[in-house]
């Protein structure tokens, strides 16, 4: 490991430090012993159930629905349609309008007299049972008019397409543009063109993906009076109950968010859910506790999707290798609605396409296009895996165009360690890192040069099985988010977190986060934490989260942003009750503040050893309150709100190894090599487990996963028979690492974790396939890699999309796809242009 | 309406259920074993997966009358009376080999059939053996590792060394 | 999903555009359709698919939306929703006949959409059941054209009585089935068919001829109503007027013989030929409700011994075995 | 998702099962080890009145050895066939098809009975019982039949079980001589269903191939026997060279259909590949 000075460990000398400790999870008691509160294990006096009525078409107004049949099913309290909840249901907030003039068509709930998705919600059921309310969906029988789906982006915005909203007037959302020259950050990026000797462009398509959270959604509403407690699995109780106060009207503080214990979210419970505001206003309307939980189909199906985009993506260079400018043009697809952050996610991409390298000019254009389609919003990463990933995959190409090694290139390119902190062109501060050493370390872990020697044997042998190595250099911002930057990007809210520290009589400690976990362990982590800054027992320590009764303020989890920022906050609450902990201690040791130092979770008195107090002492001491200075409140708790001034940016070297069966298309990693520098790490067993699991998403998007639509607008990837998750057999041994560069914006020296092998190991593995069969004609392959596209794209050229996988083929219909899957014969284009 | 009778977890229940009621369904909302869980709705992800006479089933793709006169065990159920843990379970914490944890009692079962059946496996045997299992978070490598120290302390060595990975 | 299917049938194109406008005759020709009520140049019905444990009823309507007299062109529209809320389904069938002196070239050419569950599998659980259908369709209607205007009087006859919503599926289903149960129980039409695939028209009187020998020994083994028919057991067209006669006894007569039971009690004869155990006939026949549309077993262009899964499709598959080994060798798909 | 309600019968004999068939009404169902029946159930695509439930069918488990042939009982299930020693002596290539079918929780449930019975042409084992000439015996109201598995298999998730007949037990003729199986699977991850699969018996004979069964998993509506392969195969040299010359007509007669993750000439080609590998496996070489 590269370790250069640690900010979190030079502070307080003293005992072991709990940082960087692998501590064994405190979470993991409940969850291994099936002790867990998940959402749907709640279950109340009176509960009803809610089950959904969901439209088959995807593009349709409703002439009629009848519920008069399912209101007589045994068991069924009430049905509800739109009309039914019209005048109450508001819109799903979008908090991101990303342009001032961002077409936003609003966002029922529940559908009233059209339907722009399949799966949207067309009528509720509430019932006793759970079956009762599936029963009865059957018995709803809803007419519908059909009107032309729009599926294909790049058709959506031709003159004179079908449009999802035709109120709006167009499908295109809105037009979000980054210029260099224009914001001062960088050069004139036309004239970079003109001037280059060297200009690659491709197309590259970033097909959606559906987040597959482990537990379906499930919420739990609890009419009290006038007040409202909610259950639900989300990673945003805080943002939840802002959301849903300004949409019911339901007074902020009548209204109780709890997120218990939540199974996983990657971005797909980032979200105001149409069932959790239904749930609310049904529970309103009835006066009692009702439930809804969803089905793995219904999840799929209606859950907000990821990614989705089309890339046009141009590089200039001169022929020595010097990256000249970049342009970037995407189309980015809403679905039908706008959610919570779904403009956002391509405009926050549009800062990180630049990646590592030193272009000096620099255009982005983004249309956020409409289509009948489920809504995509944040999915791990966000924005940056998209941006990554294009950039990633075009630095190949540039190196193959000029004949270069992908890796010198990069060396050429990229910022070096003596330039940070470094202004990149998209106007973003770098913080710290060291490319190179990553870099090395990543080789070696990989066993490069034996690989590249087998990879020259097979190609020489011309081996049916063929070995590509495939790179990822990347960084990303992380520590969502500086308020001010969300300003300036025109976000709805800030990026600060909240934290409260309660010392009790008793010596132990209450930790209260507004940054909500759902898996990554925050209890044992902030543990860790305070223990370091208080000097007391890990297990003295407990976290409490995600109750907005509990932890009344909060920004949540998301972004990479829970220790970054939330830790921070906790770490500078701390230091505040240290602070009020040591006038209580001059107090009682009749000291001077000056003379006492703090160490160990004790106060003593300088030159005096054996004197002092510990701040558990000090604790009940302000509890009696029998004896504490005067100009004082008798007690040491406090709170803090973090507000970060800049991102951190973690950044890391992806290797991999992959193996081609030329026969069969068939795509095996062969070894996986990867080393990140996330800054400090306060916990090696979660960090190392956070890259495990974001590289089986990056990896899964570039082998496995996609969201298939056929030309009705059917999902045809609708359960996990046709989604496919990948399992253990599927999936590599990891060989990570890290090297450490602590972020100088925080105190922990902390960059962030949780995006980063989503992120880096998409465009590795591409890069591997490509590697490996380039010298058989092949410049791009369409993800996923499935075996037929790579087969195709061997022997028949294109990226092997055209004839792969298209969506309507599950009717044995058409032989073609667009970009993201669906299937229209004017989109049969191949990956290059 | 059928009547059945389980023994879940050491302790027989009897009950009237519907035909059509799942397994899992029955486990969870007649019995309170809210332990298992349900991920999906085809069979795939197994985080249902509970002991039905001693052999590991989707607990999703079972009706609740189909368990009538068997033993059933859950994650509730595979800690020893005085609480201390399974070495598997024991595995899963200290190896990392779960996240957000909904897939692991499900995880758990499988993995713990699957030990029964092979005492020392491979790590591909391994992988196989939860091939049933799906996981979000952990990309399974900690799972794996897990899986591999329970066997050697079931069977008294030591985990294989290459699954312990490069870091931590 | 664009599903193409082609056949010929035995008569002039002007006999074979009069049958192809005439609603009771077309719509049963859809497997497992049951026709509900006709109005003018709409009806509406129920199609059953049953695939493997894949069970499905769309209810809906269907409507000529084009009658081009001259270019011999008819499009029909139909649409339906599954009953347990499982989605939609949308055909667009274009049906073109081309003039070849005594005979006539049907092109049918179909746009068929299924939305909902079934529609949300990468392994396209409809893709087969589309293609399995529409193939059918295509048979039946093969079959209905080629038995040409004989029959066109019988169902113009009985078209008097529509308003019977149910007894009219009986009649129109009736026909074809009454035709498979004697083809089927005719000992070595097997064989016959086999030769078929390979001769041409000459295939086309072998399988009437069979047709023929069988109606008569039918008749003989059958129940009342139909008992007349052998009278006119000659030409190639008779037992299916003879049969459409018979069945139309059924709304004629005192109720007493409901279809379903009556073409149940057609089957027995069959298993002989399926090697089906008899007894396994009532197990299904007596629940089969009057009117109520068959399941597109997809064994029908299975027949044999699958054929009595049903006692209804049981007649009526073997009809179209006999039929789409004319039809399937010219069939394309995709 | 739940099921619809229906009625629940589970007989204990085969007759009794018989008799519940017959009882069951117009939307019977039969249920084997359910592992495919209860998602449809669950996802509403059937919803069946009856369900006639063989897991307490005693007569119905198990293998036993009638000298030429092995007798599988149809109830016997996936995790037995695996481990079973007559199996793994007589009939190898079923053991190891039946290792690669869903994963270990569905084999424990799931049964070869029912597997064929189900008659899905991406499905593992119809053409493995198809290559080895397997035959079926089939009870119903008419008492017992035996069907070969040739003729067993008539179409899409349709086989020539009749309207109350039951697979009883399915009778797989011992491979006598030098024989080497393989079964070569493809699928894109480790749960999913065969895009392509191969399973292949070669006889050896000094040197030659003396006979080759070839059956294929997906590659039409019915799972089928590359008989043009066969034929080639059949005295063949044992050589590299003559099994791909060979292997090169695997797909003729075949009828694949294009899904999601195939299109049908991507599976024309893979089973010639698959072919080549399976049989160049089961003979050795």
């Amino acid at each position: 490991m590269t370790v250069t000075e640690d900010a979190a460990t030079t502070q307080v000398p003293g005992p072991e430090k709990e940082v960087g400790k692998a501590r064994k999870r405190k979470e993991d008691a409940r969850l291994i012993t099936g002790r867990t509160t998940w959402t749907d294990n709640m279950v109340l006096p009176g509960m009803l159930h809610l089950s959904v009525v969901r439209s088959p078409v995807a593009h349709a107004r409703i002439t009629g629905i009848d519920v008069s049949a399912a209101k007589e099913s045994p068991g069924v309290v009430t049905v509800l349609t739109g009309r039914d909840l019209a005048d109450e249901q508001g819109s799903i907030p979008c908090a991101w309008p990303v342009t001032p003039d961002m077409k936003n068509p609003g966002h029922p709930s529940i559908a009233v007299d059209r339907v722009n998705h399949v799966g949207e919600a067309v009528a509720v059921i509430v019932a006793r049972s759970r079956t009762a309310a599936a029963d009865a969906v059957e018995l709803v029988d809803v007419d519908y008019d059909l009107l032309p789906p729009v599926l294909d982006m790049e058709e959506a915005v031709r003159e004179g397409a079908d449009l999802v909203h035709d109120d709006l007037g167009t499908n295109t959302s809105y037009h979000f543009v980054f210029d260099a020259g224009e914001a001062g950050t960088g050069g004139d990026t036309e004239q970079a063109f003109a001037d280059a000797d060297v200009v690659v462009s491709r197309r590259f398509v970033n097909q959606r993906l559906i987040p597959a959270f482990m537990e379906p959604r499930s919420v739990v509403v609890q009419p009290q009076g006038d007040n409202f407690t909610m259950w639900s699995a989300t990673q945003i109780p805080h943002v939840l109950r802002v959301m849903l106060a300004m949409v019911t009207g339901i007074p902020e503080h009548k209204l109780r968010v709890v997120a218990p214990d939540v199974g996983g979210g990657f971005g797909g419970k980032l979200q105001v859910n149409p069932e959790e505001v239904l749930a609310l206003l049904i529970a309103r309307r009835l006066g009692k506790p009702v439930k809804w939980t969803e089905t793995r189909s219904e999840s799929l199906m209606t859950a907000h999707h990821g990614r989705d985009q089309v890339q046009f993506i141009d590089v200039a260079a001169d022929r020595e290798g010097n990256v000249k400018g970049l342009r970037v043009r995407l189309l980015a697809d809403m679905g039908a609605y706008l959610r919570l952050i779904t403009p956002g996610v391509p405009a926050l991409g549009a800062f990180m396409f630049p990646g590592i390298y030193k272009f000096p000019a620099y255009r982005f254009e983004c249309d956020g296009v409409f289509t009948n389609k489920v809504p995509t919003d944040a999915y791990r990463g966000a924005g940056r895996p998209e941006a990554t990933f294009a950039v990633e995959r075009i630095m190949d190409e540039l190196a193959v165009e000029l004949g270069m090694d992908p890796l010198e290139l990069r060396r050429k390119n990229w910022i070096q360690s003596q330039e940070f902190p470094f202004t990149t062109v998209a106007g973003l501060e770098y913080d710290s890192g060291d490319y190179d050493a990553a870099t090395q370390q990543a080789l070696d872990l990989l066993g490069y040069s034996e690989l590249r020697e087998e990879q020259r044997r097979r190609r020489e042998s011309n081996d049916p099985v063929q070995l590509g190595i495939g790179f990822s250099t990347f960084t990303e911002m992380c520590g969502l988010a500086p308020s001010r930057v969300l300003g300036s990007l025109s976000y709805g809210a800030g990026g600060w977190e909240s934290a409260s520290i309660r010392m009790l009589p008793t010596g132990k400690v209450e930790v209260v986060t507004g940054s909500t976990p759902h898996g990554q362990g925050h209890e044992t982590a902030w543990s860790q934490l305070v223990a370091d800054q208080l000097g007391v027992p890990f297990e003295d320590v407990e976290v409490l989260h995600g109750d907005t009764a509990v932890a009344p303020r909060g920004m949540d989890t998301y972004g990479s942003r829970s220790l970054v920022v939330g830790g921070t906050a906790v770490v500078k609450a701390a230091d505040k009750v240290i602070a009020k902990a040591r006038k209580v201690a001059a107090h009682l040791l009749e000291a001077s503040e000056d003379d006492l130092e703090f160490s160990g979770g004790k106060f003593s008195v300088r030159g005096t050893p054996g004197s002092g107090l510990s701040i558990q002492e000090i604790a009940l001491a302000v509890f009696a309150a029998h004896d504490y200075p005067d100009d004082v409140e008798p007690t040491i708790d406090a709170d803090a709100t973090f507000d970060p001034v800049n991102f951190s940016f973690p950044h890391g070297t992806h290797v991999c190894a992959m193996e081609v069966d030329t026969d069969t298309g068939f795509v095996k990693i062969r070894k996986y090599a990867c080393v990140d520098d996330v800054g400090t790490i306060v916990n090696p067993l979660i960090v190392e487990g956070q890259v495990h699991g974001g590289l089986a998403q990056g990896i899964a998007q570039a082998l496995y996963e996609e969201a298939v639509y056929d030309a009705d607008g059917n999902l045809t990837t609708g359960t996990f028979v046709d989604y496919l998750v990948p399992s253990a057999a599927d999936l590599p041994h990891f060989d990570t690492g890290n090297t450490v560069h602590v972020a100088p914006g925080n105190p922990i020296g902390a960059k962030g974790v949780g995006e980063a092998g989503c992120i880096a190991s998409t465009p590795a593995v591409v890069n591997a396939a490509l590697d490996a069969v380039r010298h058989l004609g092949v410049s791009d392959i369409r993800m996923p890699l499935t075996p037929e596209r790579v087969w195709r794209a061997i022997h028949q050229g294109g990226d092997g999309g055209d004839r792969a996988t298209a969506g309507s083929n599950a009717y044995g219909g058409a032989q073609t796809e667009t970009t993201a899957g669906v299937s229209t014969p004017r989109s049969a284009l191949g990956g290059d242009r | 309406m059928t009547r059945v009778s389980m023994r879940v977890d050491g302790v027989t229940y009897t009950d009237e259920v519907e035909p059509r009621t799942l397994l899992v369904h029955h486990l969870r909302e007649a019995l309170g074993k809210v332990g298992t869980v349900v991920g999906c709705d085809t069979s795939n992800c197994g985080a249902c997966t509970v002991h039905l006479d001693g052999q590991a089933v989707k607990s999703c793709t079972v009706l609740a009358v189909q368990a009538d006169g068997a033993e059933v065990t859950t994650i509730e159920g595979v800690a020893a009376p005085d609480g201390s843990l399974h070495p598997v379970q024991k595995a899963f914490h200290e190896m990392h080999g779960l996240q957000c944890g909904y897939c692991t009692p499900g995880m758990i079962m499988a993995s713990i059939d699957l030990l029964k059946e092979n005492p020392n496996p491979s790590d591909t045997e391994v992988r196989e053996g939860i091939e049933g299992n799906l996981c979000r978070c952990t990309g399974y490598q900690n799972i794996v590792r897990a899986v591999q120290q329970a066997a050697g302390e079931l069977s008294g060595s030591a985990a294989t060394p290459e699954t312990t990975g490069a870091q931590a | 999903m664009q599903l193409e299917n082609s056949f010929t049938v035995p008569v002039p194109v002007d006999e074979a555009w009069r049958v192809l406008l005439d609603i009771e005759r077309i719509a049963p020709c859809m497997p497992g359709a049951a026709l509900d009520s006709v109005e003018g140049d709409s009806f509406t019905g129920r199609v059953k698919v049953k695939l493997g444990p894949i069970n499905l009823t769309y209810q809906g309507k269907a409507s000529f939306i084009e009658k081009d007299e001259a270019a011999h062109k008819a499009v029909i529209d139909g649409r339906g929703k599954d009953q347990r809320g499982n989605g939609t389904a949308a055909a667009l069938i274009t049906a073109q006949l081309k003039d070849e002196g005594s005979s006539t070239r049907v092109d049918v050419l179909t746009d068929l959409n299924i939305t909902g569950r079934p529609a949300q599998f990468g392994r396209g659980v409809m893709t087969d059941v589309g293609n399995k259908l529409l193939g059918q369709f295509a048979d039946k209607l093969a079959a209905q054209l080629g038995e040409g205007d004989a029959q066109g009087d019988a169902a113009r006859a009985e078209a008097a009585r529509v308003d019977a919503p149910g007894p009219v599926t009986a009649t129109a289903t009736g026909v074809v089935e009454e035709v498979a149960a004697s083809v089927e129980q005719t000992p070595g039409d097997n064989a016959v068919a086999q030769k078929v695939r390979d001769a041409g028209t000459a295939t086309r009187e072998a399988a009437a001829a069979a047709t023929d020998s069988s109606a008569g020994r039918h008749a003989a083994e059958a129940n009342p109503p139909t008992a007349p028919i052998t009278a006119v057991g000659s030409t190639d067209t008779a037992p299916v007027s003879a049969v459409a006669a018979g069945g139309d006894s059924v709304p004629a007569g005192t109720g007493a013989v409901p279809s379903g039971p009556s073409s149940g009690t057609t089957a027995p004869p069959t298993r002989p030929a399926t090697g089906a155990p008899p007894r396994s006939t009532p197990a299904a026949a007596p629940r089969q409700p009057a009117a109520e549309p068959e399941p597109i077993d997809l064994l029908e262009v299975a027949g044999g011994a699958a054929a009595a899964r049903f006692a209804l499709p049981a007649a009526g598959v073997a009809a179209v075995l006999l039929l789409v080994t004319l039809a399937v060798r010219r069939r394309r798909r995709r | 998702m739940i099921p619809a309600p229906f009625e629940y019968v589970r007989p204990t004999t085969v007759e009794e099962a018989v008799q519940a068939v017959a009882e069951g009404g117009e939307d019977v169902k039969i249920m084997a080890g359910g592992q495919s029946l209860i998602p449809v159930m669950r996802l509403r695509l059937a919803a069946p009145e009856t369900i006639v439930d063989l897991g307490r069918v005693a007569e119905m488990r198990g293998v036993r050895d009638e000298g030429d042939v092995l007798v599988i009982g149809a109830m016997t299930t996936h995790a037995e066939v695996i481990t079973d020693p007559l199996i793994a002596q007589h009939a190898r290539l079923i053991a190891e098809a039946t290792e690669t079918v869903a994963d270990r929780q569905t084999r424990r449930r799931g049964t070869f009975g029912g597997a064929l019975a189900h008659a899905d042409p991406a499905g593992d084992l119809a053409a493995v019982a198809l290559a080895l000439d397997a035959e079926m015996v089939i009870a119903g109201p008419g008492g017992r039949r035996t069907v070969p598995a040739s003729e067993f298999f008539v179409d899409y998730l349709t086989t020539s079980l009749d309207e109350g007949e039951i697979l009883v037990e399915i009778r797989v003729p011992k491979l006598s001589g030098d024989w080497g199986v393989r079964y070569e699977k493809f699928n894109r991850v480790a749960q999913a269903w065969s895009i392509v699969a191969v399973a292949a018996a070669v006889r050896r004979e000094d040197g030659h191939i003396a006979e080759a069964r070839i059956g294929l998993t997906n590659m039409g509506p019915t799972p089928l026997r590359a008989s043009a392969t066969e034929a080639a195969l059949a005295g063949a040299p044992a050589t590299a060279d003559a099994v791909a010359a060979a292997a090169r007509s695997a797909a003729e007669g075949t009828s694949p259909s294009s899904d999601l993750n195939a299109q049908a000439d991507y599976r024309e080609h893979l089973v010639q590949v698959l072919t080549r590998r399976a049989v160049t496996a089961a003979a050795g070489l």
